[in-house]
């Protein structure tokens, strides 16, 4: 029993490195991309899973339906799409030459089944499954939805770039149950998964999908054709950065997706090598305040907490003073996004602890301590709790930051108890910038009290609004009601923005034709000998 | 012989029983659970009760533990919460790059201690003895990871001998393997050098000191025949003792070692197990460790019947 | 072979008791003299002697607050104001490593204290009664058999990272080793005749062991505690690195490495000092065990 | 006087230590030795006869000794100026040694045969087969049986006799002219000693080796010595034959060293019928439990029965194994007997849960003075801890130690001192005086002279007999030496595997021996006919 594990476990290392040494032999032949992701793979559901790296799989392996422009804009990918003149009945028609990686031909079924399971996980399909009336195949290649009212909450949603994006799977994996990651790594896109090559939390190797047709307009943003320039794409995780740099340097890796700003200098100016900031790609930090306990169900002590932080010092921490690559942002939403605001922008930007102080003295704050949870096995969140821990405690705060890594995070931030019984006051986090720009989707804005996303703000007010947005088309009208929103966030502090910094991206110098999308994709890249 | 080691054997199940029950308290006494973790960040309060659920972890403690206990005694060690992948698969990957590195060590480690600790043993008190003590106590006062990062900027990145990083095993040929191999080693054994060159020194100069070792003399014999026969062979026992006891300690640097050389090995799985708390494989590799040890351990017992007459079974 | 001096002078004749140099209190005073002999131990005591001053008198020492952050002077070099610059939070490094004297030492003293009391007790425990050893020794072997270094790690997860964890995480692996020593010993001198006849005179049985009995551990212990002291300090280190040490904020020489890491190439002093801090320290302590080993117990090794 | 060739001559030697002590700890040493000579060596712990043989063999530890004087002439070759090759190649072929631990001086992980093999791979450069041959003879001719097996064995799974008759084959292979046997015979029994003794008497008279013998035992030396030379503290005192030394010694030193050896001539009467203090009933001993897969049980006493009076003292004699110091442990309950019953004073102990009463009516000196004080803790103590134990008042108690000190002739004011800092035979008065402050009516010696130069153990006999003397206490005196039992005890046991093979008192034992082993202890005894103390044979009472 035990022999056979261990004589199944020698055939498969031999297996793959048959595949390796084989790579490593023709290379004149064969084109490879090794990259190092910011996180290893170790799961394939690229639906239940909000993990950004089970994102840039799905990208991999599956297509969606529609897909944003590098403008924002939903366009045609899988399907094609017609809207009824009354604006309630859209129709979505399958594009020809479609197959998944065993055969099948994708139909509107799988897309129908598909769309049904993320819309059980994803906030924004949840918004759109909830205005939805209903979703009917109509034939192989067809498939309506129809709304009550006229929305626009279809493309949103079907373009959805990150987070967790509407892929589209076999019917047979998207019948399964939310509460049971799927194992098929079936899909219809432009890679296929090398199953024998996977190695979870260590490698996974993607191999150009032969089958794969590609639409004819070029590639821009999600959208166009997914062009496959190289034969595989093996991606590595690498737990220390030095090590990956090190590698990087001497040649034994391509594409380094997020090198620890920190250790830029080692390749800026080498012209081995290029490096590349994505904006679509970056992120925004933001603090968020627990509203069922003391002392932030106050709300004058939560302004007192707004006071206190300011954006500057969190992104010197993170990626260097005066850094290129980060800025400060008042806008909840994010400066790019079309709702970008900047309402009360000194006070966000700004740290001010006398005011801070005199808000406290007035809310009568009695000095008890305010646990903060500090994640430190995360690159980008490690140096946020001591910024937030100082500026707090520079206005008045008495703060018991807990170190711990971010699976406990996860685990206390759930609890509703008092600090004394698990509980917390303080966490921070970050998000993706495409994800923050949706004021549907984003979780942070959500304030439905104890249904909403951890801290749990209570404020109907914003939850009426963004109803409104979601049942929105025109475009005018959505900016206006996104500003608001913002405004409501803020004066609630319902979160608390602390700027937005990019990730950056360092290639060799052979590697080019990296689309500016929301996700790294690898499609379209070319690598020259 | 025999019924020694089926006796050990059986003795080894309480052992490895405690393991278990240690390892599964101390883990699913800590706060964070792997449902959360394969939802990601974003999930809700609903979707993780679901995956809890359909992962087992909402029965009561001692349930889940009888039931793990009995499916390991079947032979079944689950799945890996995370990755849905049989730990067994999974263990078995990542247990060749582990191995390889374990193995070089310890060759490496007895290769260079033993002559090192028998010549300082013969010129005792001399400066060679003192050099190789000095060095030995310098060789557990500087981490690991500092000696891994050093080695790799000299060879590595300076002379470009070697790669930085990464494991391929044998089967991709033995240039490959070696060449990768050769840094990581290097490092992980610094320590167990140190530690292996000491004892040999002070049980040579120990068993110097023995009457045997005066009739030795007594009968003619130069002092390199009496230190390769007679001192050496009766220094066995405790030096195949730290040997014994340096594998055991080895995994402590295996996971630092692992880590800076990018390998994928046990070390690694078993720290990422735990960021993600993927209770079945650290528990899995938990007790796979410790029935190495146990292992390990049988095996020195077994090995002093090899080197001293004495002992026998 | 050993000749004894003491044998080729010592009398017969019942008065002629022989002049013994230090009375019989003298014996630690005497040891200390012995040890301190040697350079390589004399220069160790000086350098954790100058460690220990800088623990206790660290905020005389010129320093500043080693946690203020200010990552607006991040990575700066030496200067007037930053003695050895500054680290990726802007905090002070010369700070950092005087007030890391403290977290290190506390680690290694920290871990020595309950690795050897509690040792003691399960070692007394299982080697003087029959029925706690069966029960109590399975435990230890149980904890003996799961890498030290992985039960610190889980354990730094289930409580979260406080100095007080790692120390107990650190501190765990290391009771089994030294229980079994202590039993060992306790094992090997109920059979000597001194105890057989303090038992004869009536002597009970805590009296039996504090007297007669633990005297014994304390040479083995002492050369033992050497060891945990610096493997304690480098365990601390290496938890840093794999992100399971003290809390980041915390100014420990560990921290500082595995902070300082990702700087290995661009500023390698952070990760220099502190590492030359922890070799020091582990260094001289390493050495002072070793000196102290072969004055007290040259068979020490042997039960490593 | 003598045309046998020198083949030793040793002129003039000072050993120091390295660096140099305050004295040397050889002093001008000089003496010869002829072909088939023997010469004793002679003297106590401490007199430097051992480091004296060990710089003839050229094996004085390099850091801590050196000769500094003189001259060792081999065969007239100057050994102290030879090159060390040289020297070895004189070892083993020129002159062997033969030491006293047989149970260390073979290397344990390799078979004998192997070990006396090496002696001829070294010297000569006959082939393997050739080499066997010689081995196995020579293993015959040191009466070895069944050398193939003996040839294949480890040390440990031979007897002390076997192993040092392989010590010996493997000194003597190459017949070299000086033997050097250190006190070869003292970790033997003594009718082992006997046959070892007649064997290298033998090997010698056939190969006319010369032999120095270095020992304490002036029996052995009046068995075999031609010559004896004392040595004390380093110096030479005198030198002479046989008959000079033993019936006319000059100096003070030798006359006190003769005269302290104990001989076989019984002492002491047999005590009047006074009331039993113990009596021990069908004592029996097992050790060992029964396994799973064997049974491991030994029996190390059976079927013990005597009887010990108020101010009796009852010899128990036996050999290595003979069970002896079982019955000891077991009548104080150190050991549980298996068996039968021990009754003290009219109690049965046996099954009694509490010792403590019994306890302070028994008490035990043990044999290794130097690991039965706890060395950590002062004389007084040490004294102090049983009386405190019992509810003596402090003050009370520290008085009584001070008596009793006095008692042993030791100063009361090295209450403050620790063990180290006494010699064998005070520590040995002292745990005397610990046993006795408690007032016990049984004493049990087991061993308690055993490990003391000769000279120190009469007087601690004549101390445990003045005791005896004054309190009217028991003894239970247990030795493996029958000439030391012949001193003291009024009764004798001797036994032998576990039994009692005989009882009575000790002059009917000693001289109307009924038993063939208690004769052939008796005979095996060195020297049974010298009566030391007279400096004459033995007049035997007919």
């Amino acid at each position: 029993m035990f022999m056979n594990r261990f004589q199944s476990g020698l055939l498969k290392t031999t297996l793959l490195s048959l595949c390796l040494s084989t790579a490593g032999f023709a290379a004149q032949a064969e084109t490879t991309i090794t990259a190092v992701m910011h996180a290893p793979l170790r799961a394939v559901d690229p639906v239940i899973s909000t993990a950004y790296i089970l994102r840039n799989y799905g990208y991999m392996v599956y297509d969606t339906l529609l897909a944003r422009d590098s403008q924002g804009a939903p366009q045609p990918q899988m399907a094609d799409w017609t809207v009824s003149d009354d604006g309630k009945t859209y129709t979505f028609t399958l594009r020809d030459g479609l197959k998944f990686h065993d055969g099948a031909p994708v139909t509107a079924e799988d897309a129908v089944a598909s769309l049904n399971r993320w819309s059980q996980v994803d906030k924004t399909g949840q918004v759109m499954a909830a205005l939805m009336s209903e979703m009917t195949v109509v034939d192989d290649k067809t498939f309506t939805m129809t709304f009550p009212e006229p929305t626009g909450i279809a493309l949103i949603a079907l373009s959805k770039p990150s987070g967790v994006a509407p892929f589209i799977l076999p019917k047979a994996a998207a019948e399964t149950p939310i509460s049971q990651p799927i194992t098929s790594t079936i899909g219809s896109g432009p890679f296929k998964f090398d199953e024998a090559a996977y190695q979870p939390g260590v490698s996974a190797t993607f191999l150009k999908n032969e089958d794969y047709v590609p639409r004819t307009e070029p590639a821009d943003g999600l959208a166009g054709g997914k062009v496959v320039k190289v034969d595989k794409v093996v991606w590595t995780t690498m737990p220390d950065s030095m090590t990956a740099v090190n590698a990087m340097l001497s040649g034994e890796i391509d594409f380094y997706e997020q090198i620890p700003h920190d250790l830029l200098p080692l390749v800026e100016g080498n012209p081995d090598f290029t490096t590349e900031m994505y904006r679509k790609q970056g992120s925004q930090n933001l603090v968020r305040l627990n509203f069922t306990q003391p002392p932030f169900d106050n709300p004058k002590i939560r302004e007192a907490a707004l006071l206190a932080l300011g954006q500057q010092s969190m992104l010197d921490a993170q990626v260097g003073a005066g850094s290129q690559y980060a800025r400060t942002c008042p806008a909840v939403f994010g400066c790019e996004s079309p709702y970008a605001s900047d309402y009360a922008a000194d006070k966000i930007l700004e740290p001010h602890p006398e005011e801070a102080k005199a808000a406290l003295a007035e809310a009568g704050y009695d000095g008890a301590p305010v646990l903060l949870m500090h994640a430190t096995d995360l690159n980008n969140l490690a140096p946020q709790g001591p910024v937030i821990g100082q500026q707090l405690r520079d206005a008045g705060f008495t703060v018991d930051m807990v170190s711990m890594d971010w699976a406990s995070v996860v685990a206390r931030r759930a609890s509703k108890a008092p600090v004394a019984e698990g509980g917390w006051n303080v966490f921070s986090t970050t998000n993706v910038l495409p994800d923050v720009g949706d004021p549907i989707g984003f979780i942070g804005v959500a304030a439905g009290g104890a249904s909403s996303w951890f801290g749990w703000p209570d404020v109907p007010e914003i939850e009426e609004l963004r109803g409104k947005l979601a049942s929105t088309s025109d475009p005018d009208e959505q900016k206006r009601i996104g500003q608001e929103i913002d405004k409501l966030v803020i004066d609630n502090e319902v979160m608390i923005p602390m700027g937005e910094f990019y990730n950056v991206t360092v290639k060799s110098a052979s590697l080019t034709g990296q689309l500016d999308a929301e996700a790294p994709v690898f499609w379209n890249m070319e690598k020259s000998e | 012989m025999f019924g020694f080691v089926l006796k050990r054997v059986l003795s080894a199940i309480p052992v490895l029983l405690m393991v278990a029950v240690i390892v599964f308290l101390v883990l699913r006494l800590s706060p964070g659970d792997p449902a959360v973790m394969i939802a990601g960040p974003n999930a809700t309060p609903e979707q993780l009760e679901d995956l809890r659920t359909s992962m087992g972890l909402n029965r009561p403690l001692l349930e889940q533990l009888f039931i793990w206990m009995g499916n390991i005694a079947r032979g079944d060690f689950g799945v890996s919460l995370v990755s849905g992948k049989p730990v067994a698969d999974l263990v078995m990957d990542r247990f060749g790059p582990t191995l390889a590195l374990s193995i070089t060590t310890v060759i490496l480690a007895v290769a260079v201690a033993i002559p090192l600790g028998v010549i300082a043993a013969w010129q005792q008190g001399k400066w060679i003895d003192r050099l190789v003590m000095a060095g030995s106590v310098v060789g557990f006062s500087v981490p690991v990871f500092i000696i891994g990062y050093v080695l790799i900027l000299i060879f590595a990145r300076k002379l470009g001998w070697f790669p930085v990083q990464g494991y391929r095993p044998m089967s991709a040929g033995f240039g490959e393997f070696a060449s990768r191999l050769v840094l990581p080693t290097v490092t992980l054994s610094f320590p167990y050098i140190a530690l292996i060159a000491r004892i040999v020194r002070t049980n040579v100069i120990e068993v110097m000191n023995e009457d045997y070792i005066r009739t030795a003399r007594a009968k003619g014999l130069a002092e390199r025949g009496v230190l390769m026969d007679h001192a050496l062979g009766n220094a066995a026992v405790p030096i195949v003792t730290i040997v014994g006891v340096s594998i055991t300690m080895l995994i402590g640097g295996v996971v630092v070692t692992e880590s800076v050389f990018n390998i994928p090995g046990l070390g690694r799985l078993v720290l990422e197990a735990v960021l993600a708390r993927d209770y079945t494989v650290i528990q899995t590799v938990i007790l796979l460790f410790s029935t190495i040890y146990v292992f390990i351990n049988l095996s020195v017992d077994l090995l002093y019947g090899l080197f001293d007459p004495r002992i026998r079974y | 072979m050993t000749f004894e001096p003491d044998s080729a002078v010592a009398p017969n004749a019942p008065l002629d008791l022989p002049e013994m140099e230090g009375s019989g209190k003298g014996g630690a005073w005497q040891v200390l003299r012995d040890v301190l002999s040697s350079w390589p131990a004399r220069i160790s005591a000086i350098v954790l002697l100058l460690i220990v001053l800088m623990a206790v008198f660290a905020p005389f020492l010129g320093t500043g607050n080693p946690v203020t952050i200010n990552p607006a002077l991040r990575l700066q070099g030496s200067s007037a104001e930053h003695w050895l610059g500054t680290d990726s939070y802007g905090r002070d490094v010369y700070s950092r490593i005087v007030y890391g004297a403290r977290i290190s030492l506390a680690v290694g003293a920290g871990t020595v204290i309950v690795s050897l009391v509690l040792g003691i007790f399960f070692g007394v425990l299982t080697g003087y009664f029959k029925w706690a050893d069966i029960i109590v020794m399975r435990f230890m072997d149980g904890l003996m058999a799961i890498p030290g270094i992985l039960l610190a790690i889980a354990l730094v997860a289930i409580s979260g990272a406080t100095l007080t964890t790692v120390l107990i995480a650190i501190a765990v692996p290391e009771i089994p080793r030294v229980a079994r020593m202590v039993r060992s010993v306790i094992l090997g001198v109920r059979n000597e005749p001194y105890v057989e006849a303090a038992s004869i005179l009536g002597t009970g049985v805590w009296k039996m062991v504090w007297r007669h009995m633990l005297p014994n551990t304390v040479a083995p212990l002492i050369v033992q505690g050497t060891y945990i002291f610096a493997s304690a300090i480098m365990t601390e280190s290496i938890l840093s690195f794999l992100g399971a040490g003290v809390p980041p904020e915390t100014p420990s020489w560990g921290n500082m490495m595995a902070d300082g890491r990702t700087f290995f190439l661009l500023k390698p002093e952070l990760i220099l000092y502190p590492g030359v801090m922890v070799s020091l320290t582990v260094l001289s302590v390493n050495m002072l065990g070793d000196v102290l080993r072969d004055r007290l117990d040259p068979r020490m090794a042997k039960r490593l | 006087m003598n045309d046998t060739p020198v083949v030793l001559s040793v002129e003039d030697v000072t050993i120091d230590t390295r660096p140099a002590g305050r004295k040397p700890i050889v002093r001008n040493i000089t003496f010869d030795v002829r072909e088939a000579e023997t010469v004793c060596i002679v003297g106590e712990s401490g007199s430097g006869k051992s480091v004296t043989s060990m710089a003839i063999m050229g094996l004085l530890p390099k850091d801590s000794l050196q000769v500094t004087g003189g001259r060792i002439l081999l065969d007239g070759e100057d050994v102290l100026k030879v090159t060390p090759a040289r020297m070895r190649e004189l070892r083993a072929s020129r002159v062997a040694m033969v030491f006293q631990e047989p149970m260390t001086a073979l290397n344990p992980v390799k078979t004998v045969g192997d070990q006396i093999d090496e002696v001829l791979r070294l010297h000569t450069k006959l082939s393997a087969a050739e080499r066997r041959k010689k081995v196995l003879h020579m293993m015959e001719r040191v009466q070895l049986p069944d050398v193939e097996r003996i040839y294949r064995s480890y040390p440990h799974q031979l007897s002390g006799g076997q192993r040092q008759r392989i010590v010996i084959a493997m000194a003597l292979i190459l017949r070299p002219r000086l033997l050097l046997a250190d006190e070869p015979t003292t970790a033997l029994d003594v009718t082992t000693q006997k046959q070892i003794l007649r064997l290298i008497k033998e090997l010698q008279e056939e190969e006319k080796t010369a032999v120095v013998f270095v020992t304490h035992d002036f029996g052995v030396v009046s068995e075999i010595a031609d010559r004896i030379v004392v040595m004390n503290r380093g110096d030479l005192v005198e030198t002479g034959t046989r008959d000079e030394i033993l019936t006319h010694p000059k100096e003070d030193y030798t006359r006190m060293l003769v005269s302290s050896v104990p001989s076989l001539v019984p002492r002491c009467d047999p005590v009047p019928k006074n009331p039993k203090v113990m009596e021990v009933i069908g004592l029996a001993k097992r050790y060992g439990k029964k396994g799973f897969t064997s049974d491991s049980t030994v029996l190390a006493a059976q079927g013990i029965s005597f009887t010990v009076r108020k101010g009796e003292i009852t010899g128990i004699i036996g050999e290595s194994g003979s069970g002896k110091s079982t019955v000891a442990r077991c009548v104080m309950r150190l050991t549980e007997p298996s068996e039968g019953a021990v009754v003290l004073n009219g109690q049965d102990i046996v099954p009694m849960h509490n010792l403590r009463a019994v306890r302070k009516q028994v008490q035990y000196i043990f044999q290794d003075p130097y690991r039965s004080l706890n060395p950590r803790r002062t004389i007084g103590q040490s004294l102090m801890e049983g009386l405190v134990n019992y509810g003596v008042p402090e003050k009370e108690a520290s008085r009584k130690a001070a008596e009793t000190l006095e008692m042993v002739n030791l100063p009361a004011h090295v209450m403050n001192r620790y063990p180290h800092q006494f010699s064998g035979g005070q520590r040995q008065r002292i745990a005397i005086a610990r046993a006795v402050v408690m007032e016990p009516s049984l004493l049990i010696a087991d061993e308690a002279v055993s490990a003391l130069d000769v000279t120190v153990q009469a007087q601690v006999l004549r101390l445990l007999e003045d005791i005896r003397t004054n309190t009217g206490v028991s003894i239970l005196f247990i030795t493996h030496d029958l000439r030391v039992a012949a001193q003291i005890c009024n009764t004798i046991v001797v036994m032998q595997r576990g039994r009692i093979v005989e009882q009575g008192p000790a002059r009917d034992v000693l001289a109307w021996p009924t038993h063939d082993y208690t004769r052939a202890l008796i005979d095996a005894a060195p020297a049974p006919d010298w009566d030391f103390q007279n400096f004459r044979p033995v007049e035997r009472a007919v």
